[in-house]
């Protein structure tokens, strides 16, 4: 078993999990009220993989993720409140409430999204890869995507690009042993991930994602066999969502069980325990980082509800970055569409007060979300996915 | 007459060509053991078994070119992709394979698949779940493309699609899986693709909706009624490949005005393809131009208020449709 | 001013551009040692080296992606797909991911890459290798999309391109490649985007032809002229987005009559486009409806017979001309 | 080495290859005449593998291969003139002149394409052996790529397929070195193609592809694995071709020295010097196996000359299959342009003078084509692809 880094670090580890696990769960209230709308996919049970791996990363490396990285961004520094106010869809979100929980963005702690298409993200982590190479610099990319993506066409072209150019790039396997209902044995033939890449010359390595310290080192290794060695690796963290996939799936493909045991490993709880055990941290320290998450995520909450919905007028802003003035740039000025956006002015009344008025004509009400599991209407299916 | 959900209608038309066909059968990304991203194949995988409810990878474009090899090969599969927006990572087995082998290799291969896809706006889903793509199928050669707005409609097509020996590009919108209507009792008959709906009768303007734009149209079309006194005709073409551009240009050789209702992008829409055949066509009866009602020109926004703002509402083609009437009263 | 081939030309532009930022570079299948498989990278592995000439793997939206994230990490990626039909493998990065990461994380991610891609029909390449995909890409926010028809155009909107911080699509033609034209000495200046080109002035109608059918347009102008005494404006968009609707507004206001030839498919196409666009602007100075010429419904056939009945020549020009014509004389 | 089959085996499989050999060199000169267009892509050097594969397959078992197929349609059955018709863009071709040279068919021998896409044919493989699987017929599907299409996205999606659904296939990778311009150690990772599976839970072989009687051995043992143990498998068949990728390629990647060694150990002669020296075949005998194959070859050209011009007014058959009569089928009744070949009297005399004239429009003069390599017009483009 992998050694404790010291008291200081061992609490920044707490801390950081223990408030992801807080944001999430908040998240997970605030979307039961529709404050949030769109696709919720929690983390809640994969913190020691994403805190783990982004602690032993240096500032100038990137990260890019999935759908699911509330807290891949959190780890790496954004502020919290900046990531609800996404979820909320306002102004001050990191993407200024366009891109939605399935893309958080921030540019400034690189992190580089945030991706809603599956697989989607590994071409774009070489590209990123590359440039550094390109540039000479240091910066090394750390790629994390799911057990299913694995199976995407992304998949093997690029770990095929990865070794063929050596690229700086570390691929990690978030494997929560589950494709949305599929488990890993029901969809990828190969059942031990960190060999899926042998195939392109790319080696792996198994670790247990429930285990903060043992991320960190294999993520380490794997960071260092990148940046001095030039040679991407995959490794494969076992992990598990103890929510369903998305905020309102009944979970008919696993046992009650089965989440049950994995909770038994609770990767914030079992450090917790470890660091009490080694005399590292005490009781109050832990209850400290808890109360810490806790001010955080409120604060959060209040920050979001504050925030502003954008405007009417900024509907193309950053649709297009242009080099000069003028509008020869904007697409539509002919589309015979009142032109929405650029010019609150010219909506139409009706248009604007549908839009001012905001869920009016969205099929769900405002207020507490009908239980998917018993009822049929559209939520169902949507929140589904 | 029962009264169903889309999504109910749509398992029905699977579940009774299943039963009457060995051939037929479903795979797609979750559709057994999760019973569907939006539950459209729910109960499948109970009553068929794991030969013909097939869960797949995630791999969007094989999914699509093993449905061209089975269809090949004397199969009738049921593809589903979990959404049309990734779609776009299979369409080279829709574009170069399945919609080209019956023409390219001469008849000899024919590949009748259903590709069903939900899609659509309104839900928050973002910039990369949002996506109309009714604009980008209808351009291809070699597909029949399907976009129903009603039960009946629903489970009619999709009886047709499956029994069709073409390529079948089939476009459902998340949002109308949740909808009642009315569908005939036990086995349906299947609908012909190539007619079009008239959904309401009308002397003054043509509205032609598409998708879950039908249903928009039509809510425009009484306000139009109610509070400007204008009848509308409203015509829903249920398919857009083959099309039935003879309904529509009737309606408007009597309204001489039309106006066309798409939830997609407007640059080389629905709608530019409608508002031009029309316009081509009846170029003579029309007393203005053919009025679009289109998306927004950007990827969807999640924000809800943008969100709603960069799709059509009913008081977009209320005034678009009065637009046509300027002057005229 | 030099006579230059196109090819010659896009490479010019190229190497013009690398040699003044070491940020750009051209990657994709068989540039570097083959030389490109149009020959249009000719000379660049040896001026440049591997770092900056990179051959690929196979791998269409990966290269494209691969692409996008060295954008977004400062660089200014030239890709290459071999052909347009191949990037349908790649639409989803070009898609959901160039086109819409600077919009979706709203102005955090720049993506100044270019993707170029030949294709067109004319060589008897057949169903899968002869396609015109202008009509989808520029239905698509977010992207810029070029179609050069003359060696000057492509040397200045690939420069042009290079320099812009915004995706491009950038759609050569096959058949251009080989032709020539005057082109500025030296370090030519970039054109702007967005700015279409009168190629000939006239008053009667006005023929708007997109990348080869530019050259088929003109050809049909002076025809026209010659045979019919028919004086035919021809402008060239030269972008499709953003595109100049403004020249083209103003020709036909002029000559109260359009033509709009394309090479790709009918529905949906550019053609029926610019045809709605135009009649939505200018309905009441249309004497006709704007007319089009596209290329026929179906994959392009491998007979070179099929092939050229498929694809628009001057002759079709002509006759759509006269038909908007029709009562006038 | 593996020992030769019987006499009447071994005539047939020098036959076949010589005929194939005689068919790719004629096919050549023809595109010289411009008498076949678009691209030529020839398999001359690779006639062991093809061959050598088809011979052991069974009459229902299923054949899919690429753009470099005509002698892959020969070695299924399919008459050399029918190919060469298609070459020819006529009637009486395999496709009746729409596939040409890249989308040879032949749906009576199982020879099921003839695919433009690199990688195209792998997710119909998989399908194609997916529906032998579920209607329980004992048919093998036989997927023949290159080594550039290893690098695919299809080529990773469909080998997990392939191995989760256990569906009888066998997947054989003509590694002949290059795909394009490009060598396999410049444009895969993994040079060992044979391995390039294992990743996904299939094993491969390596075998030489030059060698038909070895050939015969691999497959067979591939077939046997896929009919009896539901076990796909991936072959790697070392082979090389002769010419340029395409009609008119410089080939300034590879030495011409390379290319003689390779010739030195042709797939034909050799096959027949051994035949000759075991005294299972006499001179007679082979020098019988190539008059034939010319013979054979020389009929198809007439053949191929004879045979009509598709009619314009077949522009639209085949399209679409209809399940009943009705123009409700058809696209474009509304495109505003002369209806095209639905209906030959519809057309614009000029259009038709055009279309009868057949090439007056295209790029290419009939006659003797340009020297690519010298000359800068569009076939130098069109031919190096
Ligand atoms: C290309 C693509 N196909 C399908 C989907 C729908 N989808 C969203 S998440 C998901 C499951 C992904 O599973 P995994 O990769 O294991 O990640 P996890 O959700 O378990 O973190 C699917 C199928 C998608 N977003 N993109
Ligand atoms: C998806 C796709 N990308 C690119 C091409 C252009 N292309 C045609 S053949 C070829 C090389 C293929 O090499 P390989 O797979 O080794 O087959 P070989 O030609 O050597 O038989 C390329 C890049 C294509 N046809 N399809
Ligand atoms: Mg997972
Ligand atoms: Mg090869």
């Amino acid at each position: 078993m992998a050694d404790l880094p010291d008291a200081a670090t061992c609490y920044e580890l707490l801390a950081r999990m223990a408030l992801i696990r807080r944001f999430e769960e908040e998240a997970g209230r605030q979307y039961q009220r529709a404050k949030a709308g769109g696709f919720l996919h929690l983390a809640i049970g994969e913190e020691a993989t994403i805190v783990g791996t982004t602690s032993v990363m240096r500032e100038e490396d990137f990260l890019i993720g999935t759908y699911r990285t509330h807290g891949h961004a959190i780890a790496r520094g954004t502020e919290p409140q900046r990531v609800m106010a996404e979820l909320f869809g306002r102004v001050d979100g990191t993407s200024g409430g366009r891109g939605g929980s399935m893309h958080i963005f921030d540019a400034e702690k690189r992190f580089m999204g945030g991706y809603g298409i599956v697989g989607g993200n590994l071409p774009i982590a070489a590209g990123l890869a590359l440039a550094s190479q390109y540039k000479g610099e240091d910066a090394v990319t750390v790629c994390m995507f799911g057990d299913g993506a694995s199976n995407t066409g992304n998949f093997g072209e690029t770990m095929n690009f990865a070794a063929l150019w050596t690229l700086p790039v570390l691929f990690l396997v978030e494997n929560n042993l589950y494709g949305m209902g599929t488990s890993v044995e029901r969809h990828s033939a190969q059942t031990d991930l960190s060999k899926k890449a042998e195939g392109y010359g790319i080696s792996g390595e198994r670790i247990d994602g429930m285990d903060v310290v043992e991320v960190r080192e294999g993520v380490a290794e794997g960071l260092r066999l990148a940046r001095e060695e030039e040679r991407p690796t995959l490794l494969e963290a076992f992990t598990y969502r103890y929510r369903g996939h998305s905020a309102a799936d009944p979970e008919v493909y696993r046992e009650r069980e089965e989440v049950e045991e994995w909770q038994e490993k609770d990767p914030i709880e079992s450090f917790a325990r470890r660091c009490i055990g080694a005399g590292v941290l005490g009781e109050r320290e832990v209850q400290q980082a808890r109360e810490a998450a806790e001010a955080a995520v409120k604060e959060a909450v209040e920050f979001a509800e504050s925030s502003p919905e954008p405007p009417l007028d900024t509907m193309y802003e950053n649709l297009y970055a242009r080099t000069e003035p003028g509008g020869w740039y904007a697409m539509d000025e002919r589309s015979p569409e009142p032109h929405r956006g650029e010019d609150e002015a010219e909506m139409p009344a009706a248009a604007r007060e549908l839009a001012e008025a905001g869920a009016a004509y969205a099929e769900q009400s405002e207020g507490d979300r009908p239980n998917p599991a018993t009822q049929g209407d559209v939520q169902e299916g949507e929140a589904k996915s | 007459m029962a009264e169903l959900r889309m999504r109910e209608a749509l398992r029905d038309a699977m579940a009774e060509e299943m039963r009457a066909d060995e051939a037929v059968f479903v795979m797609g990304e979750d559709v057994g053991v999760f019973q569907g991203a939006f539950k459209v194949t729910e109960g499948l995988l109970d009553e068929f078994g794991e030969r013909r409810v097939r869960d797949t990878p995630i791999s969007e474009n094989t999914i699509v070119g093993i449905g061209v090899g089975a269809a090949m090969n004397g199969l009738r599969p049921i593809v589903e992709l979990m959404t049309v927006n990734f779609s776009l990572l299979a369409l080279d087995q829709i574009v170069n394979h399945a919609a080209a082998i019956p023409y390219m290799f001469n008849g000899q291969a024919q590949v009748p698949m259903v590709i069903r896809m939900p899609g659509g706006g309104g839900h928050q889903l973002g910039p990369t779940h949002s996506h109309s793509f009714e604009a980008l199928y209808l351009q291809v050669p070699g597909l029949l493309v399907a976009c129903p707005s009603t039960p009946a409609d629903g489970k009619g097509l999709l009886k047709a699609a499956i029994r069709d020996p073409n390529p079948v590009v089939f476009i459902e919108h998340e949002s109308l899986y949740g909808t009642k209507g009315e569908v005939p009792d036990g086995e349906g008959e299947p609908l012909r693709f190539g007619e079009a709906a008239v959904r309401r009768e009308g002397s003054d303007v043509t509205i032609v909706g598409v998708l879950k734009m039908a249903q928009v149209a039509g809510q425009a079309a009484e306000k139009l009624a109610d509070e400007h006194g204008v009848e509308a005709e409203v015509i829903d073409p249920r398919t857009l490949r083959p099309l039935d551009l003879d309904t529509i240009l009737e309606s408007v050789r009597k309204t001489n005005r039309a106006v066309i209702v798409e939830e997609g992008w407007p640059h080389g829409g629905v709608g530019a393809n409608l508002s031009t055949l029309i316009t081509e066509q009846a170029f003579d009866y029309l007393d203005a131009p053919v009025q679009r009602v289109t998306g927004a020109d950007v990827h969807m926004p999640y924000s809800k208020r943008l969100e709603q703002a960069a799709i059509p509402h009913e008081e977009h083609v209320v005034s678009a449709a009065l637009a046509t009437l300027e002057g005229a009263r």
